[in-house]
């Protein structure tokens, strides 16, 4: 009803304005606890806003990773630390401004020179019945720029790996109340069911890898939040982080030595491969968050 | 056949170098054999090219390696008397400093580069074109750096600063110099008688080509130590002897002086430097630098400093031949090229004997050395008569041909510059040998004669013995004299 | 035989990395992995030189502009091979050296070091810009947690600055191509070229991403995350980071300016000022260099000073009709030269650390008396700095002096030659202090036989290569 | 409608861009860099609308979705890195 009256540009504008608003406050505060607040709120606007924009896969993930568990690790920071932003030099603050401004006229003119045109969009949906998912997005990730992807896996690889190399030995933060402990136990199951659920609707429509995996991760912290260490074996779990990047380079690699070529799926056989592959997407986006999270495995 | 026999000229020294590289610091015996093969291997294989040459026969290796140059070596007369002299003189040096460095550390490294040394000077004899001659030329600088260092002392650590100073820079200049030819003339060839390209070439731009030849001389003055550029070569006399020998009589000073050599005759050709009244303001300079080197020399206490001025001035008689039209002028500058290495290297190693035996480095404690060590003093004595240019011996025939070469080419003032300069010459050489022999030394001469061990008595002897026998019998079968002549002719299209 | 596929070239490190975190059999895998890459990017190589036309391959059958699309062709198959040959020596380096000192970084290090592999061959292959960015951000990842590696409070604060910047960085490239694909809605670069003869809006859009790239190789102005990043951490890391990891933002540019911009008066305008900040970054980075007191800090800098050379080239292709392949080679042989030569000093950087526990110069352990090895490795790699010949940093000076003499760029001639003599003062001091025999410089204690090899072969590779560019750089020649 | 978002998005590059510069401490600086990211998406997002197909062009959602993982891999070691230096202080 709201959407389809002439209501949705005011919409637009008061999303836009207030996403505009709470960014300027998170930047602009003196204490970091009220920007870390700020931020959170603002992560939730934008994800509003890519849901208006149409772009409903992004919003999920923007919610659940750019608000959700971005929000929380600044919180981690925050938390500790009573810092009050220091007040810079104003030599830096005018050459900043200058250059700020430079680059706003800049990109005012580069505006005008942007017209509506139909760039990859109708490939997309032409070869999209050969990609072997139906969902135009996951296609695209999956399928048409499935390198891209390897190498993003590799990215969330490389960041798990990274953190347990720093080794951070402090305890992680928890909040030992049995009422928390009680009901992430009782839940756990569930989001882990729902997390599945959400990666196989990509396959068709909103949904998919990173959306279940980050939600995964949600439940893993809101358990681990109560103090409880995770049911999984350690090991289990080191080669549930290496899965992702295994699984999807041994994919590549197989079709490779099958001679159709580097991850080049089969038209039969892409729809099982996507399948595999996003599992392991799943998982190991889970554990990346997880260990962001908690430090250590 | 012949190609693998210029290779192997270059690579037998390689090869010594890795080998001894990679050979423990206590196998003493092993790399003393390893290096004394690789040397007499080679004078096997020069020997067997001198015959061929003589014959007839040029051959030449040609790999492209760069996208504007190739690695160009070359067996021509010339190359043949600079290799034949270089590898020579390496021979008694190598057994010289095996003898020296008798139980002193860093061997090891000491021979790597020393070979090293060695192959950069055999390639720069070889080498074909401009390009292949800087190859070498700036690894001989590389290869002799550790050398002149090698006591590592903070005073010889400051003396390499220097020389790695100037001659990188006279490499920076080398390295523009060449960029300059390879762009405009595109082919920096050595022919006999000049590039025929660059001939052409200079036809039209005459300024431009002034401007090259003098850089490309400069850049090698720097390493033949012209006057304003000498100061890194008296300061290398911190180095052991067998270094202050090899950089002085055979390696890095002659390598200047034969890069003029080839410049002047090879790559511009003699009709063009005397066309473009090229070479006028440079024997000047020169002609300063000999009577300069010979007046410092008189000053000079310690006695290595003293050989290292008279070099200076010793190789710009060198290169005031070359640059001096006529061929007589030209036979006597190659003619130099031989006898001073020969004469320097051996009064080189007297002093090395003094100092290793009686720890003898200043001018007054030279009293009685010779009573002491005979021998040797004989030899320093034959050497330095050789350099003043008595006659009967091999500096005399230098000088014969040098001032008949001025005379010949009208520039009486040349005449003179040499005369001045025996006369300097005898005025810092004559005074050591007096003190030497009749200087009354405080202990007594007891027991029997106390020479230094052979490996380092025996060399001097032989140069010396060599600097009568060229100055006795200059068309001897194996002084340089016909050869030279055979080379002078051909430069000048005979 | 298996038919050659370029996926190999990503997958095969990629696999490597997972497979090291096995732990009992880490370096029997991390040998056997990274001779494998080293012989395959090896086999590429050749493989440009044997076929002509430069080799593309669509991923998943897609092509552009919906697919990504991999090129092999002479540029990318040299510096493959550049990059197998430095990962290699590193590799054997560090496999004494991680069972030697920091054995518990040792346990993750070779994750992030095939992980590094795959990323350099993914970036030098990829043909996408979006596939370039992620290509890029794991390079930048993969240095920030190397510069961590040794974990103490120096080392973290250098990654963090590097990890800002080079987010930075990475959003400000994003932003250049979501500004070029709002324009004209393609992502690889032979299509862009196509697009981009007739309009003029690539200007804006050029920006923002020449911004991103200057920051990346540590141009000038933005060069301060540099000495502090790769002087603080492990010898190894640092080698990578030095000699590899700052090369293919600069790579990136020079093939922007030169395969996908047309010829145009604007450009050349900006191209000059990207070669003043080259020129400036020569003389700024040889000045504090020369200065440094630690050697880890003076070869930060001299890559610093080393990296101005490739900047100083990019107006050279806009000046006379000369081949772009000419520019490029003198790229690609500067490149090759540094990254052997940078890589070999850090080694031995590591072997002194290693003997003298302290990264001083005054302490450096007198290597020409004790460890002859790594006392060649240094002088070789100084004299490839130098631009002396016979090594291919002299090759690589004398094919940018010819071209800068043949288009009348004396001034760029004359700050290279200025630029090998600057080179010279900064070398000098670890000579010196290689031969001083200081009392404190006598260190008897043995340095690993597998970590000086290494080094030295690093080195006197770097030095000999000289004799083969005329090989080396065929590929490039045919384009 | 679109020109409101461009300009939206590239407002909020340009504040974000002032504030990393201005901000001395490692918090603030790691906000800013999140809410630039954003903004570069944002533009990429609404370009993605600014097509005449009825659908926008799922290639830039895609981009972008890789985009947000690969900033929140970089945040996650930030953070570590972050904390890492306040252990050290204390």
């Amino acid at each position: 009803m709201l959407w389809q009256t002439g209501k949705k540009d005011m919409l637009d504008l008061a999303l836009g304005l207030m996403l505009f608003i709470s960014a300027l406050l998170s930047l602009h505060s003196k204490d970091t606890m009220k920007s870390g607040v700020f931020f959170i709120i603002f992560g939730f606007l934008s994800g509003l806003i890519w849901v208006r924009l149409e772009a409903p896969d992004v919003a999920l993930v923007e919610i659940i990773l750019g608000s959700a568990i971005t929000g929380l690790l600044i919180f981690k920071l925050v938390k500790g630390s009573k810092q009050k932003d220091l007040k810079a030099f104003t030599f830096t603050r005018l050459w900043a401004g200058f250059i700020s401004f430079l680059i706003l006229i800049f990109m005012l003119f580069h505006l005008t020179t942007i017209e509506r045109q139909d760039r990859i969009a109708s490939l997309v949906f032409e070869n999209l019945h050969k990609s072997g998912v139906d969902s135009a997005v996951n296609a695209v990730l999956l399928n048409f720029r499935g390198y891209d992807t390897l190498l993003e896996v590799g990215v969330i690889t490389l960041a798990i790996f990274g953190l347990l190399s720093l080794g951070l030995k402090r305890e992680a933060y928890y909040w030992d109340n049995p009422l928390l402990k009680g009901f992430s136990r009782l839940s756990l199951p569930f989001i882990v069911f729902f997390s599945l659920y959400i990666t196989y609707l990509g396959t068709f429509s909103v949904g998919g890898a990173f959306q279940g995996g980050a939600l995964l991760a949600g439940g893993l912290v809101l358990f681990a939040l109560a103090g409880q260490a995770l049911p999984l074996k350690a090991s289990i779990i080191y080669i549930f982080t290496m899965a992702g990047l295994g699984v999807f380079s041994l994919i590549g690699l197989l079709y490779a030595l099958l001679g159709y070529g580097f991850l080049t799926y089969p038209l039969e056989l892409s729809t099982i491969s996507i399948m595999i592959i996003e599992l392991s997407i799943w998982i190991s986006t889970a554990f990346l968050l997880y260990t962001a999270y908690s430090g250590k495995l | 056949m012949e190609k693998l026999a210029v290779l192997s000229l270059l690579l037998s020294s390689f090869f010594a170098s890795i080998i001894i590289s990679l050979l423990k610091e206590e196998r003493v015996f092993l790399r003393s054999l390893v290096n004394v093969v690789a040397a007499v291997y080679k004078l096997f294989v020069i020997s067997y090219l001198i015959w061929s040459v003589y014959k007839g026969i040029t051959f030449e290796i040609r790999y492209p390696i760069v996208p504007f140059a190739d690695f160009y070596l070359r067996i021509d007369p010339l190359a043949l008397l600079f290799v034949s002299l270089s590898s020579f003189l390496w021979l008694l040096t190598t057994i010289y400093a095996i003898g020296y460095l008798e139980g002193s550390p860093n061997r090891r490294r000491f021979f790597t580069f020393f070979n090293l040394a060695v192959t950069s000077t055999m390639g720069i004899a070889l080498a074909g074109n401009i390009f292949t001659f800087f190859l070498f030329y700036e690894l001989l600088t590389l290869s002799t750096y550790p050398l002149v260092v090698h006591r590592s002392t903070s005073k010889a650590l400051k003396a390499g600063g220097i020389y790695l100073l100037y001659t990188i820079l006279g490499g920076s200049l080398f390295m523009l110099c060449l960029v300059l030819l390879y762009v405009f003339v595109g082919d920096g060839n050595f022919y006999t008688g000049g590039n025929p390209k660059v001939k052409n070439w200079a036809m039209e731009n005459s300024l431009m080509a002034k401007l090259l030849f003098y850089g490309f001389f400069f850049a090698m003055a720097v390493k033949s130590a012209v006057f304003p550029l000498h100061q890194w070569l008296t300061k290398a006399m911190v180095a052991p002897a067998p270094v202050s020998a090899l950089l002085h009589a055979v390696a890095v000073v002659k390598a200047g002086a034969f890069g003029i050599v080839r410049l002047v005759y090879e790559l511009y050709g003699v009709d063009l430097v005397q066309s473009m009244n090229l070479w006028q303001p440079l024997a000047y300079l020169t002609a300063f630098t000999i009577l300069f080197g010979s007046s410092m020399a008189i000053f000079q206490e310690e006695l290595k400093k003293r050989l290292a001025y008279s070099t200076i001035s010793h190789i710009s008689y060198i290169i005031l031949g070359v640059l001096l039209p006529g061929q007589l002028s030209t036979m006597g500058a190659l003619l130099h090229l031989v006898n001073h290495g020969i004469m320097k290297i051996t009064l080189f190693m007297c002093l090395g004997n003094y100092a290793e035996k009686y720890d003898v480095h200043k001018f007054k404690e030279l009293d009685g050395v010779g009573r002491r060590m005979p021998l040797t003093t004989l030899a320093f004595t034959i050497a330095s008569l050789g350099l003043i240019g008595v006659p009967m011996t091999a500096g005399y025939l230098t000088k014969k041909y040098l001032e008949a070469g001025a005379k010949s080419a009208g520039e009486e003032w040349a005449v003179y510059v040499f005369y001045i300069s025996s006369i300097l010459s005898t005025l810092y050489l004559i005074p050591i040998v007096f003190k030497a022999w009749f200087g009354k030394s405080k202990e007594e001469v007891k027991g029997r004669k106390l020479e230094v061990n052979p490996l380092m008595l025996i060399p001097p002897l032989i140069t010396a013995f060599l600097t009568l026998f060229f100055g006795i019998f200059p068309e001897g079968p194996i002084s340089p004299l016909k050869w030279i002549r055979y080379i002078a002719s051909r430069e000048y299209g005979g | 035989m298996i038919s050659f596929d370029l996926g190999y070239l990503i997958v095969l490190p990629l696999l490597a990395s997972i497979f090291s975190l096995i732990s009992p059999i880490r370096v029997y895998i991390a040998l056997a992995f990274s001779l494998l890459s080293f012989l395959l990017s090896v086999y590429s190589f050749l493989y440009t030189l044997r076929d002509n036309t430069p080799l593309y391959q669509w991923i998943g059958g897609w092509t552009p502009p919906l697919g990504i699309g991999l090129r092999l062709d002479g540029l990318s198959g040299f510096f493959l091979l550049m990059i197998g040959i430095v990962s290699l020596f590193v590799a054997l380096y560090s496999i004494s050296f991680f069972n030697v000192e920091y054995k518990r970084q040792g346990r993750f290090f070779w994750f992030f070091f095939f992980f590094l592999w795959a990323g350099l061959n993914a970036f030098f292959l990829s043909e996408d810009l979006f596939n370039l960015y992620v290509a890029l951000e794991v390079l930048s990842l993969t240095a920030v947690i190397l510069v961590a590696l040794p974990g103490y409070k120096k080392a973290i604060k250098a990654s963090l600055n590097y990890l800002f910047l080079s987010i930075l960085a990475s959003m400000f490239y994003l932003l250049g191509i979501a500004m070029l694909y709002a324009n004209y809605g393609v992502l690889s670069m032979s299509l862009l070229s196509q697009k981009l003869s007739d309009t003029q809006e690539f200007i804006y859009a050029l920006f923002p991403i020449t911004i991103a790239l200057a920051i990346k190789s540590a141009l000038l102005p933005f060069h301060f995350w540099l000495p502090p990043a790769h002087s603080s951490t492990v010898a190894p890391a640092s080698a990578l980071l030095s000699s590899l990891v700052i090369k293919p933002p600069a790579y990136l540019m020079l093939r922007l300016w030169m395969e996908v911009l047309p010829k145009d008066k604007s450009l050349e305008y900006l191209s000059i000022v990207l070669s003043i900040m080259g020129a400036l970054a020569i003389f700024i980075g040889s000045y504090y260099a020369i200065r440094q007191k630690t050697i880890k800090r003076l070869l930060a800098y001299s890559t610093v000073a080393q990296m101005g050379y490739l900047f100083i080239m990019v107006p050279l292709y806009y000046h006379g009709e000369i081949l772009k392949e000419a520019v490029l080679q003198a790229f690609a042989l500067q490149v090759f030269s540094h990254a052997l030569a940078k890589a070999s000093m850090f080694l031995s950087s590591g072997n002194a650390i290693y003997v003298a526990k302290r990264d001083e110069l005054s302490y450096m352990p007198g290597f020409a008396h004790s460890h002859p090895f790594t006392f060649f490795a240094l002088f070789f790699s100084g004299a490839t700095l130098i631009g002396l010949p016979l090594s291919a940093g002299f090759v690589a000076k004398f094919l940018f002096l010819e071209l800068s003499i043949k288009l009348g760029f004396f001034l760029h001639g004359g700050i290279m030659l200025l630029g090998s003599l600057l080179a010279s003062l900064y070398v000098y001091p670890i000579w010196k202090e290689c031969f001083s025999s200081h009392p404190t410089k006598f260190y008897d204690k043995p340095i690993p036989q597998l970590m000086e090899i290494s080094a030295f072969l690093l080195g006197f590779l770097a030095f000999s290569s000289g004799m083969i560019t005329g090989f080396l750089l065929e590929g490039i020649a045919r384009g | 409608m679109i020109w409101f978002y461009y300009i939206l998005a590239i407002l909020l590059v340009i504040i974000s861009l002032y504030h990393f510069i201005v901000a001395r401490n490692y918090v603030k600086r790691l906000i800013a860099l999140n809410i630039l990211g954003s903004g570069v998406f944002l533009f990429f997002i609404t370009t993605a609308k600014n097509t005449n197909t009825e659908s926008p062009d799922p290639v830039p959602h895609a981009l972008v979705l890789t985009g947000i993982v690969v900033a929140v891999s970089a945040t996650a070691i930030a953070v570590s890195l972050i904390l890492h230096l306040n252990k050290e202080e204390e």
